[in-house]
């Protein structure tokens, strides 16, 4: 019924290319993360789906039918602006009532729609300010309200939380999601933090140079990301990429480190002897006793808040990061030795950039030719 | 109209009353003098109107288009004896003569019917008629049904009539038996001197009787008095500078502006008697005239007399005479002469600038506007002008003769009627009509600021002026 | 420290002063900032940091206070004679000058010959991951790379102390974690004494020798990173210090001879043996009665046998889990490094450790206890 | 909660309507600007005739003669060396001495912000009104610059009446009308331009002159521009100030293209000449303002560093 | 912080002083010799002392000029009116017409555009006299000879690119997403004109309004060319003082005053828009 989806929209801005045949499918009451750099036509495509801007061809549908014939305004949509697009010249009440008088509530319906809702928001204490007086955060969650309160059934958000300061984007991305299940409603949110991006949504589409490069839940973005690119984007500090060539023999398939062998998956034999790259996630690497492990010499540590860094070079000078929970023990300095988990590792290809696959399907190779 | 006032005026008119009393008595009912006089002029009129149907246009309106001027307004004064009598409307439009005679071009180039008749110049009738745009007024004139018995056409004076009747033909002569009256004479101006007694006297200056007399007379008592230039003449870039001294003097040397060869015209301002009174003129202005010469108009020129600021001016006739009342400075103080600046001449022989009338041909109903233009060129109009309103140099014989006016302007403007009298005879338009008569004085005034400003030799300027003139004639087919 | 490279002494900054709405943008501010050091300023926007380094610049003039740089006087003083540099947060550029142009017009008072200055830019230009753009013009570059030129621009100056104003706030992450190395490798390297301003505390954190809080315009701690963390001075820097930030609760105690209980909010309390708590702190809670206490969400222990807490939220990030969870009245968010299986709804114990605890009188917010001992 | 009250009906409408819309809110200002094309057409074909309405039987096309006539006319060659020589003047004068009172005024500051009020005054005046005045001041009687130019040894200073002065004197009442016209524009230009590469510069110890040669004139260049095709356009085409000043004299001295034109339409009644030197002025200020909107976009780009 | 040396605060403020001197004094002048008798006027050497009179304001003002021989009327008073008429319409119509233009040049980057929007600027940049002189023809056909209305319609020359482009600017300046949002809440294309866009560009409608109005006002040559002396604006009124008995200048002197007075006390009032929408205006594209 709310469900929304994309058919192959295209659209450029004179010679440019913005969106490049978008297809997207988000079920009904579900939250789809629109996650990308700037610039990758986050913003465009909403507002190709809200009216505000018409594609050069493709289809947006709500609920099943077609919109494409239908202006803005009767597209029953709820949207917030990352830039907030308050009305400067409406207080935050009449900002956030505009969508109840547009349905022509009564006076009454519409006092109490803005009040529950600024209530929610935590916003009551300032409805009677205009947007100028308004902090950052406020004039977020005034925004907010104010796509929310008409209850659409669709609803896009615009990296809400951009403009708002740590603590606050903390509790509300903590907040959103039972404020969103709450509503039923089919979200689309644009993100640049891939933290929200994990956290926030059912799935996630990461969209660049026009492109949707993947659409997949957080878990399959961020543990088998299709591309290195995608790989880059999520995680903090950023994976490790190292160049690599497998090599397949009788006890697997394995790439070398410091001299070590990493135990790759078995699926992989078809890429030995190949130019590859190797992704190894900070988290996933961890300092060990044993002697068997890949010998590093450490470099710097970097203590973060709830976090650890540590800098480290094997012997052919190829700097790692690795990151563990604060507190927890770890080798000052000298050379150590570090275990890898091999179910954390992924293998792409150097040439395209794409993931490897290892049970056999094969899609990144087959995508890249 | 209230049946006292009209009492008063019966009483008046019967020859039961003195004049001072009927103003006085007329003042204590809240009238002017000036609309006394027009009631007074309404029961004239009226007391004509026996002869002839006033009343045929009755209800019908009119509109005129004027220009800021005495005369104006002693036409105005007048209007309503005009609607008492023939119960029509007037209503007009003044403009300010900077920018008048660009609105009659506009209103008239544009096929307006807006206005029926309307303020012109002799000269200006030279481009409307050929045009098109105005009518041939002997129809009217001569029609006994449409013009009334007392009208008097004759009574004009020749010269002012002939002066405003044209043939159409580039060069032909002015009040031809074939011209055609492309306007009716109503106010006119003759160009002479007008001084400052107190300064020339006080100069030990006699006055000038001719051009170099004039010079010598300029530079002296210019010298003599702290703060004032010698002679005043018009200076602007415009047609209006060649056509009143200048002009008057240029032709009491027997100087034309155009020769005409059988209907080819050409130039004829780089003869060498003209060159010789060009450069008399010219060194006139340097020594003695005003400084800034070239933006002067006859306003500045009769302001200047009037506050002092100049001993002299040769320019018409009239400014003199308004120079000589009112609030300025030096009313009282200056005198007039009929000036002919040749020592050969026998007199003056002044070119004249005639205030006219002219109706529209585009005008929607021409008889009903012959009505008001029989009438504001009527003699009773002219009178009451001339006696009661500053309608000075009026176009009618029998105004020159009545005893009132002349009694008024002798009181008030000693020698005037002299000056007047003097060079009446010879006073007509100097100018040979033709269509760019505007392009060549135009170009003709340009040329004295520039000889004036010593940009160019006078000969040279001269020569060249001739040259333009002679290519601009033979680019409109008139050479 | 008086022989610091720069020292300000009750600096207060007060906007508008003669109007009817003055602001006072800093109060009080004493700060001193030894040769060779990297002090960021840490703070939400408006808390006066800006105004402060503006000040230090010369561009704004001091309410009261001195500023001392190298213990001279700075006041009255016209911003070129300050010997400072600074790279500018937003658009400072020099638009009609391309970055290479941009970089060396930092320049013209050094007097430097061609070849020299050459070289410098090009030395700074790869440091900063520009050399590629050095034809261009600012507008025709992102934000990213125009505060890299900023930051260029200052850096290359030979100066008395460098001024940083959120100098990678428009940085992408990746870049941001790199050059954030790089910088301060060279500024260690050539000895440069530098403050920064930032509101990202892991900058700070990863850039500075000691950091300034500041809020409200008032300094509220000037420590190392380490300090700010174990040992934050009040109940603001906290909360601030942190990602997530701290957990906090009103807290009741109840102190027996072997047995602290501290009462949160709807009937959960929790027990401590008297031993966790020093003896100091012990008698310290017999008075306080009344207090805040702050938990790290790192520290927050989910068991089986815990308080009761019902979860509402669980967020995988990849790397951890935050866990958020109704307990004595309020949120709690747990992190776990882990992918925890905590579906909302479900019902967990929370487990706090002594030593993790921090204790903040209720009224004025000041610590007076880290991890069981007494301040 | 049913499903089907729950989504509102989508109401459609066409694509035709919607893609209208512009067009039809910008039609009505079109509109009355076409009725502004007619007239210009009539001027076109005016230009193509030989038109005196003096002698309507002269009357017909003679096509270019008009035009051509020009190439041997010194009276147009005149014209357009008048017509430049005060656009050029003007504007340079105007420009140099508008943008020395903006950087005067830039700081904000009361006295500043009172001085640039006070100087939108003379902007205020009409210009027509404004020759007034001026010849009024400048009257050899009792002008009060008349008199100054007396104390300052100048006796006999002519000021529009001689043709060695008449220029500069119009180019006075120019100066005095518009130059505020360009203070303003580059003050405000001035007081929006980004104050930190300005702190940045003072801070780098660059000198003054190289700040303001190099960063504050590039910058400024795109409203310096404006402020300079706003004015070349207008004053190559004054009127109201020469026309009540001197009517294009001394002589030809202040001839230029709309004087000359009107003189042609309303004294010599030469149509076709006055409509074929408004389009040779026409032709001129169009060529000029396109120059101009190039240029623009490319100086806007370098001044905002986007080039 | 302000870093100037006293020498250069000494020659800023003599630079200033001459300036403010320059700029100020012919006004300064004029309205003293409004205050004069033609007899003060003429006084040489020019004196500042003298007895004020306001019989000139007064003569204008009742509409009589009594001079030396005759007293005539005059109608300045009628020129002021019609001057209000004239500016307040066109400008009046400018908005009507330019305001909902502007708007769809600003948001609708639809065909031709640009090319439309720049040919609209360049009646603003065509010689006036190019048009009227044909207009006059026009105008007697068309019954909009010496009609309010015609002549409104010709200053829309001055007034409608003036505000199309100052006004268009504004519009554009406006975030596309405000008014977005205020669509997507579900509100028609109207009322989101009339809701955001319209007052939010309402500075910009003030100070194209208000720049539009002095222009208009300031305006000498249409009306001298189209109008007849009913419809005169003051700019052409004022050249009704020169008269066959004497230049009144005193009266001269007032008539300027007081056609100037109007323009500029609107725009000490309105100063801020006016000087937002000179800038604004002009550098906009």
């Amino acid at each position: 019924m709310s469900r929304i989806e994309i058919r192959n929209l295209v659209k450029s801005f004179k010679e440019d290319a913005v969106l490049s045949g978008i297809d997207l499918d988000v079920p009904q009451g579900s939250t789809l993360v629109l996650f990308g750099p700037s610039g990758a036509g986050k913003t465009v495509l909403l507002r190709c789906i809200a009216g505000a801007i018409e594609p050069d061809s493709g289809d947006v549908l709500l609920g099943g039918a077609s919109v494409s014939d239908v202006l803005p305004e009767h597209r029953g949509i709820g949207m917030a602006f990352q830039n907030f697009a308050l009305f400067p010249h409406m207080s935050a009440y009449d900002n956030i009532a505009s969508p109840l008088t547009a349905r022509k509530k009564t006076g009454d319906q519409i006092r109490k729609g803005v009040e529950a809702v600024a209530r929610l928001l935590k916003i009551d204490h300032v409805l009677d300010h205009t947007p100028k007086a308004l902090s950052n955060g406020q004039k977020q969650r005034t925004a907010l309200a104010r796509a929310l309160v008409s209850e659409p059934k669709v609803l896009l958000l615009d990296d809400p939380l951009r403009n708002v300061d740590a603590k606050l984007r903390f509790e509300m991305r903590l907040e959103l999601p039972r404020l969103l299940s709450d509503q039923g409603a089919t979200v689309i949110y644009v993100t640049q933090d891939y933290r929200e991006a994990m956290a926030l949504g059912d799935r996630i589409a990461v969209l660049d140079g026009g492109h949707i490069i993947q659409n997949g839940t957080p878990e399959e973005i961020y543990r088998k990301p299709a591309t290195i690119n995608i790989a880059k984007l999520f995680g903090d500090p950023t994976i490790n990429l190292l160049d690599v060539i497998p090599v397949s023999d009788a006890s697997g398939v394995h790439a070398m480190l410091s001299d070590r062998r990493i135990q790759l998956d078995p699926g992989l034999a078809g890429y030995a002897g190949k130019e590859c790259v190797l992704g190894l996630r900070p988290e996933a690497l961890s300092f060990t006793d044993a002697s068997d492990g890949v010998p590093v010499t450490i470099e710097a540590e970097t203590p973060f808040n709830e976090k650890s860094v540590t800098l480290v070079t094997t012997l052919r000078k190829r700097e790692i990061l690795l990151s563990r929970p604060s507190g927890t023990p770890a080798p000052e300095s000298g050379t150590v030795h570090i275990t890898i988990d091999p179910s954390d590792a992924v293998l792409f290809d150097r040439e395209t950039g794409l993931r490897i696959d290892p049970n056999g399907s094969n899609q990144a190779a087959e995508r890249a030719a | 109209m209230h049946e006292k006032e009209k009492d008063l005026i019966s009483t008046f008119l019967s020859g039961g009353m003195s004049r001072r009393s009927l103003i006085k008595r007329l003042g204590a009912m809240g009238l002017t003098a000036a609309s006394a006089g027009t009631l007074h002029n309404l029961m004239a009129t009226q007391a004509l109107a026996a002869d002839f149907d006033w009343k045929k246009h009755s209800g019908k309106s009119i509109k005129l288009l004027l220009n800021k001027h005495p005369y104006t307004d002693a036409m105005i004064a007048n209007l309503d004896a005009f609607k008492e009598l023939t119960g029509m409307d007037v209503t007009y439009d003044v403009f300010p003569e900077d920018v008048y005679f660009d609105k009659v071009t506009a209103a008239l180039s544009s096929g307006s019917s807006e206005y029926d008749a309307f303020m012109t110049g002799a000269y200006m009738t030279w481009t409307y008629g050929p045009a098109g745009w105005i009518v041939d007024h002997n129809e009217w004139i001569n029609d006994p049904e449409k013009t009334n018995p007392n009208y008097n056409w004759a009574d004009m004076l020749e010269g002012v009539r002939k002066s405003c009747a044209w043939n159409g033909v580039p060069g032909g002569e002015l009040g031809s038996d074939d011209a055609k009256q492309w306007c009716i004479p109503w106010g006119y101006e003759q160009n002479n001197l007008t001084f400052n007694k107190g300064m020339l006297d006080k100069a030990g200056v006699a006055v000038p009787t001719n051009m170099s007399e004039l010079m010598e007379a300029a530079a002296k008592v210019q010298a003599d008095t702290d703060g004032i230039y010698g002679i005043g003449v018009r200076g602007s870039r415009s047609w209006a500078t060649i056509h009143p001294g200048f002009l008057s003097a240029y032709s009491n040397f027997g100087e034309m502006d155009l020769t005409n060869d059988d209907g080819k015209l050409s130039a004829a301002m780089n003869t060498a008697g003209s060159k010789a009174f060009h450069a008399d003129w010219v060194k006139m202005i340097q020594d003695s005239g005003a400084a800034d010469w070239s933006t002067h108009t006859w306003y500045q020129v009769g302001t200047d007399l009037g506050a002092g600021k100049s001993a002299m001016i040769f320019d018409a006739d009239i400014l003199g005479y308004f120079m000589n009342g009112g609030d300025n400075a030096m009313a009282g103080e200056l005198a007039y002469a009929g000036f002919a600046a040749n020592p050969e001449a026998k007199a003056p022989t002044p070119n004249i600038w005639i205030w006219s009338l002219a109706m529209t041909k585009a005008s929607k109903d021409l008889d009903a506007t012959w009505y008001f233009m029989q009438w504001a060129s009527g003699p009773e109009h002219a009178l009451f002008g001339a006696r009661k309103m500053d309608f000075v140099d009026p176009v009618r014989n029998s105004v020159w003769e009545d005893e009132m006016f002349k009694e008024k302007l002798n009181n008030g403007y000693p020698g005037y009627v002299d000056m007047y009298n003097a060079s009446a005879p010879g006073a007509s338009i100097k100018f040979t009509p033709q269509p760019l008569f505007f392009d060549m004085t135009t170009d003709w005034a340009a040329m004295l600021q520039r000889m004036v400003a010593r940009e160019v030799p006078v000969d040279e300027g001269l020569d060249q002026l001739a040259a333009s003139m002679n290519k601009q004639l033979a680019e409109a087919g008139l050479r | 420290m008086s022989d610091g490279l720069l020292t300000l002494q009750g600096i207060n900054k007060i906007y508008n002063e003669t109007s009817r709405h003055p602001v006072q943008a800093v109060s009080d501010l004493n700060l001193t900032v030894a040769a060779g050091e990297i002090v960021a300023l840490l703070g939400s926007s408006g808390c006066g940091k800006t105004s402060t380094l503006r000040m230090i610049a010369g561009f704004e003039a001091v309410t009261s206070g001195e500023v001392l740089i190298k213990g001279r006087p700075v006041h009255g003083l016209h911003p070129a004679k300050r010997n400072v540099a600074m790279a500018f947060e937003g658009y400072s550029l020099y638009p009609p000058l391309s970055v290479a142009e941009n970089i060396a017009f930092a320049l013209k008072s050094e007097r430097l010959d061609k070849a020299e200055i050459k070289a410098k830019v090009t030395e700074i230009a790869h440091l900063l991951e520009i050399s590629d753009i050095l034809e261009r013009s600012p507008g025709s570059i992102s934000g990213g790379q125009q505060q890299r030129v900023s930051l260029a621009r200052a850096l290359i100056r030979k100066a008395d102390l460098h001024l940083l104003d959120e100098p990678m706030g428009q940085l992408e992450p990746q870049l941001r974690a790199l050059l954030r190395g790089r910088i301060k490798h060279f500024i260690k390297q050539r000895g440069l004494t530098a403050i920064l301003v930032t509101h990202d505390q892991t900058e700070a954190n990863a850039l500075a020798d000691r950091i300034a809080v500041m809020e409200g315009g008032f300094l509220q701690q000037y420590d190392t990173p380490e300090h700010l963390k174990d040992r934050p001075a009040n109940l603001f820097t906290g909360t601030f210090i942190g990602e997530p930030p701290m957990n906090v609760f009103p807290v009741q105690a109840e102190v027996a001879d072997d047995l602290i209980k501290l009462h949160l909010e709807e009937g959960v309390s929790l027990s401590f043996p008297a031993g966790a708590f020093s003896p100091r702190l012990k008698d310290r809670l017999l008075l306080e009665k009344q207090f805040m206490m702050g938990v790290r969400p790192h520290a927050v222990k989910i068991t089986e046998t815990g308080q009761p807490a019902e979860v509402f939220a669980n967020q995988w990030l990849g790397d951890q889990t935050h866990i958020a969870a109704y307990f004595a009245g309020q949120t709690i968010v747990s992190v776990r490094h882990d992918r925890a299986r905590h579906a909302p709804g479900q019902n967990i114990g929370i487990e706090l450790d002594a030593g993790d605890l921090h204790l903040f009188h209720s009224d004025t917010g000041a610590a007076f206890s880290h991890g069981g001992g007494v301040e | 909660m049913s499903v089907q009250a729950d989504m509102p009906v989508m109401r459609r409408s066409s694509r035709l309507s919607r893609t209208m819309l512009p067009y039809l809110l910008s039609l009505p200002a079109l509109l009355v600007c076409i009725g502004i094309l007619i007239p210009f057409g009539t001027a076109v074909y005016y230009s193509l005739q030989r038109y005196r309405m003096s002698q309507p039987w002269n009357r017909g096309m003679n096509w270019g003669e008009n035009y051509l006539n020009f190439f041997t006319d010194p009276d147009f060659w005149n014209t357009l060396q008048v017509s430049l020589t005060y656009a050029g003047l003007t504007v340079v004068l105007e420009l140099l001495l508008g943008l020395g009172i903006a950087l005067l005024l830039q700081k904000r500051s009361r006295v500043n912000n009172f001085v640039s009020i006070m100087l939108l005054m003379p902007l205020m005046t009409a210009p027509a009104l404004a020759a007034l005045m001026f010849k009024l001041m400048t009257n050899s009687n009792f002008g009060i610059l008349s008199y100054f130019m007396q104390l300052a040894g100048f006796q006999d200073f002519r000021w529009a009446s001689s043709p060695d002065t008449a220029l500069l004197t119009v180019i006075l009442v120019d100066v005095w009308v518009y130059t505020p016209f360009i203070m303003i524009l580059l003050l405000a230009g001035l007081r929006s331009l980004p104050t930190q590469p300005f702190e940045a510069a003072a801070l780098d110890g660059v000198p003054r002159l190289e700040q303001f040669w190099r960063i504050t004139l590039p910058m400024l260049s795109p409203y310096i521009l404006t402020a300079a095709l706003f004015r070349l356009l207008d004053s190559i085409q004054q009127f109201d100030i020469i026309y009540a000043m001197t009517q294009g004299g001394p002589g030809d001295k202040l001839m230029v293209f709309q004087v000359e034109a009107y003189l042609n339409f309303f004294q010599s009644t030469n149509v076709g000449r006055s409509a074929a030197l408004l389009m040779i002025l026409w032709a001129i200020t169009y060529v000029l303002s396109n120059i101009f909107v190039k240029n623009w976009l490319r100086l806007r780009e370098r001044a905002r560093g986007e080039a | 912080m302000d870093h100037m040396s006293p020498l250069e605060r000494i020659l800023r403020a003599v630079a200033l002083a001459l300036v403010v001197l320059f700029f100020m004094f012919p006004i300064f002048w004029i309205v003293l010799m409004s205050l004069q008798t033609n007899e003060t006027i003429l006084r040489s050497p020019p004196s500042m002392a003298f007895v004020p009179t306001f019989k000139n304001y007064a003569a204008i003002i009742a509409g009589r000029l009594d001079s030396n021989v005759a007293s005539m009327s005059i109608q300045f008073m009628g020129n002021l009116m019609n001057s209000v008429i004239l500016s307040v319409g066109s400008v009046a119509l400018a908005l009507v017409l330019g305001v909902p233009a502007a708007y769809a040049f600003a948001r609708h980057k639809f065909k031709g555009s640009e090319d439309i929007a720049f040919t609209l600027l360049s009646f603003r940049f065509a010689p006036p006299l190019l048009v009227l002189l044909p207009l006059t023809l026009y105008f007697q056909s068309l019954g909009l000879a010496n009609t309010y209305v015609g002549l409104i319609w010709v200053y829309q020359l001055i007034c409608l690119p003036l505000i199309l482009w100052i006004v268009r600017g504004y519009f554009e300046d406006i975030s596309p997403d405000i008014e977005h949002a205020y669509r997507i809440a579900g509100h028609g294309w109207f009322a989101t004109f009339r809701k955001i866009a319209l007052p939010l560009a309402g500075p910009g409608i003030a100070a194209a309004g208000l720049l539009a109005f002095i222009f208009a006002w300031n305006n000498f040559v249409f009306a001298l060319v189209l109008a007849s002396a009913d419809k005169q604006p003051v700019t052409v009124g004022a050249l009704a003082f020169v008269t066959a008995s004497g230049i009144q200048y005193g009266q001269i002197a007032a008539a300027i005053v007081m056609s100037i007075a109007p323009t500029l006390l609107l725009a000490l009032w309105a100063q801020k828009y006016l000087v937002e929408g000179l800038s604004l205006g002009a550098v906009k594209g």
